[in-house]
């Protein structure tokens, strides 16, 4: 067994404990730090298919980025961990049932011959190959289109995490640009109608008494 | 020497475990959060996996992109987890049974 | 390196560019003027629209383009659907303006999220690529999970948009894999080339049909079908009126584009199969939709249970392209119009249907229910007649558009030989016609219970008349629509 | 001429709609002016007709085209031969004389309706428009030169019937009986109507020519689906129609229950004309009976029972114009028996004389009943002779008419009925001959027991003036009425006015001479071929061959047994009524149970209220109930909703909030597909 | 000007709906008399389909042929024979009739009531004349929707039941026949011309089922046995003048759906099912017949005697002779007459004492001895009487069924007594006997408006009991062609 076929089981078992665990952990935090392990694994898989670049951002980007979202999201909502376990066990057959038969179905499929080795053998690269660049060259020239689509989608993720989670403090004492230009004097003072003071007449007062 | 069956089947494991992760999981919106981001991940493994074995680099350009739209993806999913919470003081999946019938 | 580099041809793809760069100006001027010149991004909005109509209609090409790398395709399709969408999300605009501004969610990221959601349908209509077909639905999706949740005090928005996420999330992962799957079978993630490699047959059908189930369910999802469908009447109900208007409406039709790009463009080669999965799925959502929608009371969850059936007839016409195992091209684009037909007539319906509880609604009050509804003809017989010519062509009963793209779609069913599936259609729409005859009975035959003025502007007054009008006039008349789904499709790939 | 045939049924039917649709503008005086005048039209143009068809004038021709369909030419036309001028000439005769009498009879008709009812203001102007549409239809009826006509013509009279029986409207008794007598002919209607669907579906026409020229080739044929011999499905089809119309067991029971309606009509409609309409048609569609042993035989079997049982009951009945209906009843079972017989020529002359005794004797009741102010039950009577003198005289006559003694009308036409039916050969033909006999005797029993009763003996109605307002003729809706005409204390009986007695006399004139005119018509061979005779029924030719003149009828007559048989129910009336009062009750007593039977008449009416009258309502109830209501609302129409309800309750139970389900829901569609795909 | 005949037909009715929409309730006298201005225009129009029809010509006259979706060769193509045309005219005559009928009694939105009888009207009108299969389909579903709001929000208690019920079940037909259309399209390779489908060789299985499609359809709005159950529902809620429709014309569109496509388009499978639709007719005949003896709600046995009426027609189409199909499309004409007149004459009655229940009337005759002539003429008419219009079809067909079948005869004839029996009860307990309570003492006798639409129907009546030639005249070359068709095997 070569070198890379034990690197490739080693992390694909972590990778699946590691999943495994991200599902069944009781703490909430443990399960983000699982799936980085997981992540992690999978970076590694990925440098054996010579994926380098992908590896290295899946890493950055995810690890450090998203999993501290998660990692800072987990830790700032208070969750009631007692509960988090709740009614896991008697879901469990059903998961376990579903699963199975999906697993069974896909293996049936993925382990036929047209994946095997016979049909694809993996491909080897010359030494000079850039992955980096070549992935740069396709991006920016074939794949521009959709990179402008992706730049679109972070801008509508950045849209909607303000939209909805931005909340004014009271005590913020920035300006607001929009707030600036929108006041109008009448925003500032009021003035206000008011009925004079009638004294009623005498009679009207003895009429109300009688 | 590894067959593209395996890594495809270590893609099919992590992803049956996502799937089972979202059903199975009753109590925490975040573990689901983070089961369909595992389920990404198994797509990816999947499309570096084809790419290598195909030598097309497409394959990798989707993945790349995929990592894009997952991590938008989960900034408004949290965002909208935040926003729950603050509603619901609860992440509980249960608790989210107000529309139904 | 770069050399052979070719500038891609813009020129097709000038409506999103346009809309890209208005977006931007709507962000600026919300910035500066959002606070109390709320009208100017609505303005705008429409405005970016209007001129993407205008270059849609400019650059249309009788012949299909492709352009950025094969990634983008411009063909009569596409610019038909992209108008279409343009037209619904402009209605449902003006439809929604006083909504919003009665509850103050007419903020500018609504604008902005609209027209990326725009965006991003335009994207998926004009998809040829795998990729750009995934990044379409996620802008899609992305700006419709923010606008769900856009009234975000609100613990029933906020739940459905959180229903609505992690559904989505998950029918994207499906669907992404079921690409992967097509992709390692195929070596291709453009429609054309998979196409190709179906039609070379030097494929394994295993893996193929594999990755097909996966991808129909993606699609499945985006649609709307059982059982894919349990997004639906959670978000419809949870959303805010305007947001549900939005996304049963202009997202019908981007979704059928995607089903047709992915389903026949692509992988037209597995046609036999996704046909019959299609069907099962179809008459699923044909029973259950018509069945669940019965029990309701409230109007959004009734009539997204009533999409969901409408999405089973649609579909009736998308699985009729092939007839005894062959597919005749004659044929199948007949079919795949009705589809389109269909569509293009639910989306006006659905508008109107929805605009009917915008109309009725007002500050603090949401005239969702069916018990509003209650004597509507004695408030206003115009509004009324309207509101049932909506009902009674969403049941399919002439002279209203409804019925003729059930006629359509029926028809190329029963030509594909599904004599059978027909006559169970036809059935259930006649359970169907029960709960729509229940929103006539009530606006007819209650008295009322809120004998409140309506409120509404006159701009939504005049929209609702005209679409009205519109349902009743299409099915008058409904050649024009026909010929123009039916040349759409024809003059596209 | 063919004018003058249009006119005759015309103007009765223009009297009608003046008297009916102008009647605030005729006025009484007008009204009966018009109507009365329109008949006499009729009757003198039937006159004229009459001596034309004499000079050997007849007519079939058609007037108009009624409809054309599937071959079927059906038309509007007359036919003019001596059996319908003679039945022309009856109708006329008599429609006119109730006109006349009607003058009088309904003179004080305000007071039969409750104060303030719309429906009693123009009561005297629309009773006239009814018997002149009466008239009409009969006209039509007799006049008929096809079957369509005729069973227009036939419904018509039940119509008008129907309208006449129920005149007094508010009382409940007259509109039961109306219903059931449009009911009871509608079940002869129906056999009739069956008979004309037989003949136009194998004689391909409903013409009569037509048809009787086609006689001899139906007679060979059968009824395809029923395997019957055509021509006696097609005639027993036909008597049934007659049974109902002209009353005949079993379904005479609507006519005793039409007494219910004013005593002329009574002696109009349910004497003299149209329940003889039965009479005529079979007589009309001889060339058919002739050809049908079996339907014959039926024929005379359902007239003997009639003539024997009817008779039977008028014995035991008290209301005075009831015994003249049962009378009629007998009377109509002696013509159907002639027809039996295959006499028809005997049949229509003692139709003829039958309606004038019979008129007689129903305008006489009446003329009675006005003078005891709608006292209908003779027990109250008695001794009314010295009072209204007229009147008893004319009744008399009619009486003894009835009854079959020489030299009245009736005992012609009565004693060639029996002898026919002696003579005739075929099956039944001897019961039907010992029914006959019997029904003599019994006929002079209850003929001249009406007689002493009413005009002899005690004046017992001076006994029970004290209960008068105690018997029901929907008088005690209108005491006020009565108040205001004044017939408290004893009633003094008087003679009736002369619109009343005038038209008695008149009619009493054939009711004694017309049976002198036998020779002529029967054996005159005067009807021509207006009737035919199949060689093998041999009655009338023997018959013919031993008449010799009035003169020795009746001394032959005389020595015959139904002479005697008839005198001698006459004096047994004698005895009873006059001589031994007190008897009746003893024999009542003593014959306790046969004079149940009779009172009960048979059980039949109560029998049909109960099998077919409750059995109907019974089987609609049962229909509506378990059919309509349970099997197919609430199993097959509420039931497939319930079940749709139930199924979309169950949908809202999948639709469960929570989003694992849901993605279980997705999973479970994705494995479903994988699995169906065997992937 | 010709040429749009039956355009005008349809149209006038229906674009005159809308002035009468707009007047708007308030104005109830313009909206009457614009009402009445309409139908009367409508009834005006379709005379010249009469005087200018020639009854020689057995095929379509007044032709009106023009594209209207050619992507599914869908066409506006109208046209009448002798066995439609009749119909348009009663429809026409009858909408007068009902707007008369509704003049002052509906006080309730009255434009919307008139506006939708004229629509309905106009859709009638179509289906009579509709030549092309999606047009006949359209106008036949469309006019759904009219009858739905009419009995919705006019009717009596119970009238949502009744409305729905009506709705759901004559669209259960409709759709099967939608079908059963489109199947018949793609058979005759692209074409909805209802003439060409008639000339179409159809396969012994095939026809079995688009029969039973058709069935189900026109069955339902026979009504047929045993179909028949929303009927007296929706007669009973319906407000008069929609009961009067309803019977008057509505139930004819699936009679008249019979002849214009099961015969003649599916021969041999219209003889194989005969015997099973003579069994379904004669039921109606006769079970129908002893229902309608126990009912207790005047409408209601009004709506039995239609069903039972209703089967006439039915057994008259399936004996296949001309007699039956002539008598029984007079049935159809003269049952318009008459069930629509004793429907209008049952709400006379009910706007002066709010009841139907047979029970609480009672010596009508005396207080409104005008109108109680005309009822119970009309009653006559409903239980067959010569020369009344109600006798010649029955007798046609009676004659028509005794000579395909002596028992058909038979059992059909028995009407003769159970429809007297039923109608003339009825009659016996309300107009009849001495005045039932203080409410029938109070009626008032018919105004001049009610005499005027009621004589009218009774000058039909009669008129047509005493001269039905042109009514069959017109029918023969029609009748005998399809006669023909029918006879043709197409297999």
């Amino acid at each position: 067994m070569e070198f890379k076929t034990i690197l490739f089981y080693l992390f694909s078992t972590i990778t699946v404990l590691a999943a495994l665990r991200v599902i069944t952990a009781r703490n909430p935090v443990h399960a983000v730090l699982f799936l980085v392990l997981a992540f992690f694994n999978v970076a590694g898989l990925w440098m054996l298919l010579q994926a380098e670049f992908l590896s290295l951002a899946l890493v950055m980007v995810y690890v450090g980025a998203v999993m501290v979202l998660f990692l800072f999201v987990v830790m700032m909502l208070d969750i009631n961990i007692e509960r988090v376990r709740a009614g896991f066990w008697s879901n469990l057959p059903l998961g376990i049932l579903v699963g199975g038969l999906l697993a069974a179905e896909m293996a049936v499929v993925l382990s036929g011959r047209y994946f095997g080795l016979a049909n694809l053998p993996p491909q080897n690269l010359p030494a000079n190959y850039s992955n980096t660049k070549e992935l740069a060259r396709v991006l920016f020239t074939d794949f521009a289109y959709p990179f402008e689509i992706a730049s679109v989608i972070l801008l509508v993720a950045i849209i909607v995490a303000v939209m909805l989670t931005l909340r004014k403090r009271k005590d913020n004492k920035a300006m607001h640009s929009s707030d600036q230009i929108a006041v109008k004097a009448k925003d500032r003072m009021r003035l206000v109608k008011m009925a004079p003071e009638v004294e009623l007449p005498a009679s009207a007062k003895e009429g109300d008494k009688a | 020497m590894i067959p593209l069956s395996h890594y495809l089947i270590l893609a099919a494991i992590l992803f049956v475990i996502s799937v089972i992760g979202i059903f199975l999981n009753r109590k925490n919106l975040i573990v689901l959060l983070m089961a369909i981001e595992l389920m990404l991940l198994a797509v990816n493994l999947n499309f570096v996996a084809f790419s290598h074995y195909l030598n097309d680099l497409s394959g990798q350009l989707f993945v790349f992109f995929i990592l894009v739209v997952a991590a938008a993806e989960s900034g408004i999913g949290l965002a909208i987890l935040v926003v729950l919470f603050r509603n619901l003081s609860s992440i509980d999946v249960e608790d989210l049974d107000s529309l139904k019938g | 390196m770069l050399n052979n580099f070719v500038m891609p041809d813009l020129y097709p793809a000038a409506p999103e560019i346009f809309l890209l760069l208005m977006s931007f100006l709507v962000l600026f001027v919300d910035l500066f003027f959002g606070a109390t010149h709320r009208w100017m991004a609505a303005m705008l909005t429409g405005v970016s629209l209007l001129g993407a109509a205008l270059i849609t209609l400019v650059t249309s090409d009788a012949q299909p383009v492709l352009t950025f790398s094969g990634m983008f395709i411009d063909d009569m399709l596409a610019d038909f659907l992209k108008l279409m969408t343009y037209f619904a999300v402009l209605m449902m605009l003006v439809y929604s303006r006083q909504y919003l501004a009665d509850r103050g969610l007419d903020k500018g990221e609504f604008y902005l999220l609209v027209i990326y959601a725009t965006m991003g349908m335009m994207i998926m209509i004009s998809a040829a690529n795998f990729i750009t077909m995934y990044l379409g639905l996620e802008l899609m999706s992305l700006s419709l999970y923010g606008l769900v949740a856009i009234d975000r005090d609100s613990t029933r928005s906020t739940e459905a948009a959180m229903k609505y996420f992690v559904l989505g999330a998950l029918a994207s992962g499906l669907l992404l894999y079921g690409m992967s799957m097509v992709y390692g079978a195929t070596g291709s993630l453009e429609l054309g080339g998979i196409a190709q490699a179906l039609y070379q047959g030097q494929t394994e059908k295993t893996v193929l049909v594999f990755g097909l189930v996966f991808i129909v369910a993606g699609v499945a999802f985006k649609l709307g079908l059982v059982p894919f469908h349990m997004w639906i009447p959670d978000v419809y109900h949870g959303a805010p009126t305007a947001i549900t208007m939005f996304i049963g409406s202009a997202p019908k039709l981007a979704a059928f584009a995607m089903a047709l790009r992915l389903l026949v463009y692509g992988l037209l080669g597995l046609a036999a199969d996704w046909q019959k999965m299609l069907l099962v799925l179809a008459v699923l959502s044909i029973g259950l939709g018509n069945l669940a929608a019965i029990a309701q009371t409230n109007l959004k969850r009734m009539l997204a249970y009533s999409a969901i059936s409408h999405m089973g007839y649609m579909v009736l016409g998308l699985m009729s392209g092939m007839v005894a195992g062959k597919i005749d091209p004659f044929t199948a684009t007949n079919a795949y119009s009705s589809a389109l037909y269909y569509t293009v007539a639910y989306v006006l319906m659905s508008l109107g249907a929805f605009g009917a509880i915008l109309l009725l609604s007002r500050a603090g009050y949401e005239a969702e229910n069916l018990e509003d509804f209650k004597g509507l003809n004695k408030r206003s017989p115009w509004f009324a007649a309207m509101m049932l010519i909506m009902m009674f062509s969403m049941a399919g009963i002439p002279f209203f558009i409804g019925f003729f793209a059930k006629f359509a779609v029926l028809l190329a069913a029963i030509k594909a030989g599904y004599v059978a599936v027909a006559v169970i259609a036809v059935m259930f729409s006649l359970i169907g016609a029960f709960y729509y005859l229940r929103v006539v009975k009530l606006m007819y035959f209650d008295a009322p219970v809120d004998s409140a003025p309506i409120t509404a502007g006159l701009d939504v007054r005049v929209l609702f008349s005209l679409n009205g009008i519109a349902v009743a006039g299409l099915g008058l008349f409904p050649n024009e629509v026909m010929m123009l789904c039916t040349t759409a499709l024809l003059r596209s790939v | 001429m063919k004018t003058i045939y249009l006119l005759v049924p015309l103007a009765p039917l223009v009297g009608s709609i003046l008297a009916g649709l102008f009647a605030n503008v005729l006025g009484r005086a007008g009204a009966h002016t018009v109507t009365s005048l329109g008949v006499a039209i009729s009757f003198i143009l039937s006159v004229i007709i009459f001596q034309d068809v004499q000079a050997g004038h007849t007519f079939n021709g058609t007037v108009y085209q009624w409809m054309e369909s599937g071959g079927l030419k059906l038309e509007v036309g007359f036919m003019i031969d001596q059996l319908t001028v003679l039945m022309m000439l009856v109708v006329t005769f008599v429609s006119l004389m109730v006109h006349i009498y009607t003058i009088g009879y309904m003179a004080h008709d305000e007071d039969n309706w409750p104060e303030g009812s719309k429906a009693g203001t123009n009561s005297y102007q629309r009773f006239f428009s009814y018997i002149s549409l009466f008239t009409f239809s009969m006209l039509m009826l007799v006049m008929s030169n096809n079957f369509v006509q005729l069973f227009f013509g036939w419904e018509a009279v039940g119509l008008v019937s129907y309208l006449l029986i129920g005149f007094w409207s508010v009382r409940e008794t007259a509109i039961y009986a109306n219903l059931k007598a449009f009911l009871v002919n509608r079940v002869g209607d129906f056999g009739f109507l069956l008979g004309i669907g037989l003949i136009a579906a194998y004689a391909g026409s409903l013409d009569y020519v037509t048809v009787f020229g086609k006689a001899k080739e139906l007679a060979t044929m059968t009824e395809a689906v029923t395997g019957w011999p055509l021509i006696t499905a097609v005639c027993i089809c036909l008597f049934i129609g007659a049974m109902g119309k002209s009353a005949q067991f079993p379904l005479h029971v609507w006519l005793p229950d039409s007494m219910e309606g004013p005593t002329p009509i009574s002696a109009l409609i349910h004497a003299a004309t149209m329940v003889t309409a039965g009479i005529f048609m079979v007589s009309r569609m001889s060339p058919l009976f002739e050809l049908s042993d079996t339907a014959l035989s039926l024929v005379i079997l359902v007239g003997a029972i009639t003539t024997l049982f009817m008779a039977l009951i008028a014995i035991v009945q008290t209301d005075v114009k009831r015994v003249v209906a049962y009378s009629t009843l007998s009377q109509l079972g002696y013509m159907t028996m002639a027809l039996g017989a295959s006499a028809y020529s005997v049949a229509i002359f003692h139709l003829m004389t039958h309606a004038f005794f019979k008129a007689v004797l129903f305008l006489g009741a009446g003329s009675v009943i006005i003078a005891m102010h709608h006292e209908q039950d003779m027990r109250k009577m008695g001794g009314l002779r010295k009072y209204m003198p007229i009147t008893y005289f004319t009744m008399l006559i009619g009486a003894i008419a009835n009854a079959g003694l020489p030299p009245f009308a009736g005992f012609f036409s009565k004693d060639s009925i029996i002898e026919a039916v002696h003579l005739a050969n075929v099956p039944f033909a001897g019961f039907a001959y010992f029914c006959a006999l019997a029904a003599v005797f019994v006929g002079g029993l209850y003929s001249f027991r009406l007689i002493f009763f009413t005009f002899h003996g005690d004046e017992r109605f001076r006994h029970a003036a004290e209960h008068h307002g105690d018997h029901g003729h929907g008088h005690d809706a209108h005491h006020d009425a009565h108040d205001d005409h004044g017939h408290h204390g004893p009633v003094e009986p008087h003679e009736s006015p002369k619109v009343v007695t005038v038209p008695l006399i008149l009619l009493s004139i054939p009711a004694i001479a017309s049976g002198w005119l036998i020779g002529t018509v029967l054996y005159g061979n005067w009807f021509g071929s207006a009737i035919s005779i199949a060689d093998t029924h041999k009655a009338m030719a023997t018959m013919a061959h031993e008449f010799h003149g009035i003169f020795g009828m009746m001394s032959h007559g005389v020595m015959t047994l139904p002479f005697w048989l008839a005198i001698s129910g006459a004096a047994t009336a004698w005895y009873l009524y006059i001589v031994r009062p007190d008897l009746p009750a003893v024999i009542k007593q003593k014959l306790a149970f046969p004079a149940m039977i009779l009172e009960e008449k048979y059980g039949l009416d109560r029998f049909n209220d109960w099998f077919f009258a409750g059995g109907a309502r019974g089987v609609g109830r049962g229909l509506w109930k378990a059919g309509d209501q349970v099997l197919i609302d609430g199993v097959m129409v509420n039931g497939s909703a319930g079940a749709v309800g139930w199924f979309a309750g169950l949908t809202g139970m999948i639709q469960s909030g929570r989003i694992y389900r849901y993605a279980l829901a997705m999973l479970f569609g994705v494995v479903a597909f994988l699995s169906l795909w065997r992937a | 000007m010709n040429q749009q005949l039956l355009s005008l037909a349809i149209w006038v009715p229906i674009l005159g709906a809308l002035p009468v929409f707009w007047a708007g309730s308030d104005r109830r006298c313009l909206v009457r008399w614009l009402a009445l201005a309409v139908a009367v225009a409508g009834f005006l129009v379709t005379i010249p389909l009469y005087t200018g029809f020639d009854p020689k010509i057995a095929g379509m006259q007044f032709v009106e042929q023009a594209p209207w979706i050619p992507r599914f060769n869908v066409q506006y193509f109208l046209g009448v024979d002798g066995i439609s045309m009749p119909f348009i005219l009663l429809n026409a005559f009858i909408t007068v009739m009902v707007v008369l009928a509704g003049w002052e009694v509906i006080e309730e939105k009255q434009a919307q009531y008139m506006g939708a009888f004229l629509v309905m009207s106009g859709l009638m009108n179509g289906i009579f004349s509709a030549l092309d299969g999606v047009l006949f389909y359209v106008f036949f579903e469309a006019s759904l929707i009219p009858m739905y709001i009419i009995i919705g929000v006019w009717g009596g208690p119970n009238r949502v039941y009744a409305a729905i019920k009506f709705f759901l079940y004559t669209l259960l037909g409709s759709l099967l026949m939608l079908v059963a259309l489109l199947w018949l399209f793609l058979e005759s390779r692209g074409s909805f011309n209802i003439l060409d489908w008639q000339q179409l060789q159809i396969g012994m299985k095939p026809q079995i089922l688009i029969f039973i499609a058709f069935l189900v359809s026109f069955a339902v709005k026979v009504p047929m046995w045993p179909v028949h159950t929303w009927l007296p529902d929706a007669h009973v809620e319906a407000p008069t003048g929609g009961s009067v429709v309803l019977a008057a014309i509505a139930l004819k569109l699936g009679a008249y759906g019979f002849v214009r496509f099961s015969l003649p388009i599916v021969p041999d499978a219209a003889h194989y099912m005969a015997n099973f639709m003579i069994t379904l007719s004669l039921i109606a005949v006769v079970y129908i017949g002893f229902v309608a003896l126990v009912q207790t709600d005047m409408k209601k046995l009004i709506a039995y005697s239609s069903i039972s009426h209703m089967g006439f027609v039915t057994l008259g189409f399936f004996i296949f002779n001309q007699l039956g199909i002539e008598g029984a499309l007079v049935q159809m004409i003269s049952h318009g007459f008459v069930s629509g007149a004793m429907f209008l004459c049952v709400g006379v009655m009910y706007d002066r004492v709010h009841s139907r229940q047979i029970a609480d009337y009672g010596g009508v005759v005396h207080t409104m001895p005008k109108f109680a002539a005309l009822f119970v003429f009309f009653a006559m008419a409903n239980s067959g009487l010569p020369a009344t219009s109600g006798f010649v079809g029955e007798f046609m067909v009676i004659l028509g069924a005794i000579k395909a079948n002596f028992w058909l005869g038979f059992l059909a004839a028995t009407t003769l007594i159970l429809g007297a029996a039923y109608t003339l009860w009825m009659i016996k307990r309300v107009v009849y006997g001495p005045v039932g309570n203080h409410h029938v003492a109070e009626m008032q006798d018919i105004s001049g408006r009610e005499f005027l639409f009621l004589a009218l129907l009774a000058l039909c009546v009669l008129g047509m009991g005493l001269y039905p030639f042109p009514f069959t005249e017109v029918m023969h070359a029609s009748v005998d062609n399809l006669l023909k068709h029918v006879a043709v095997s197409k297999l």
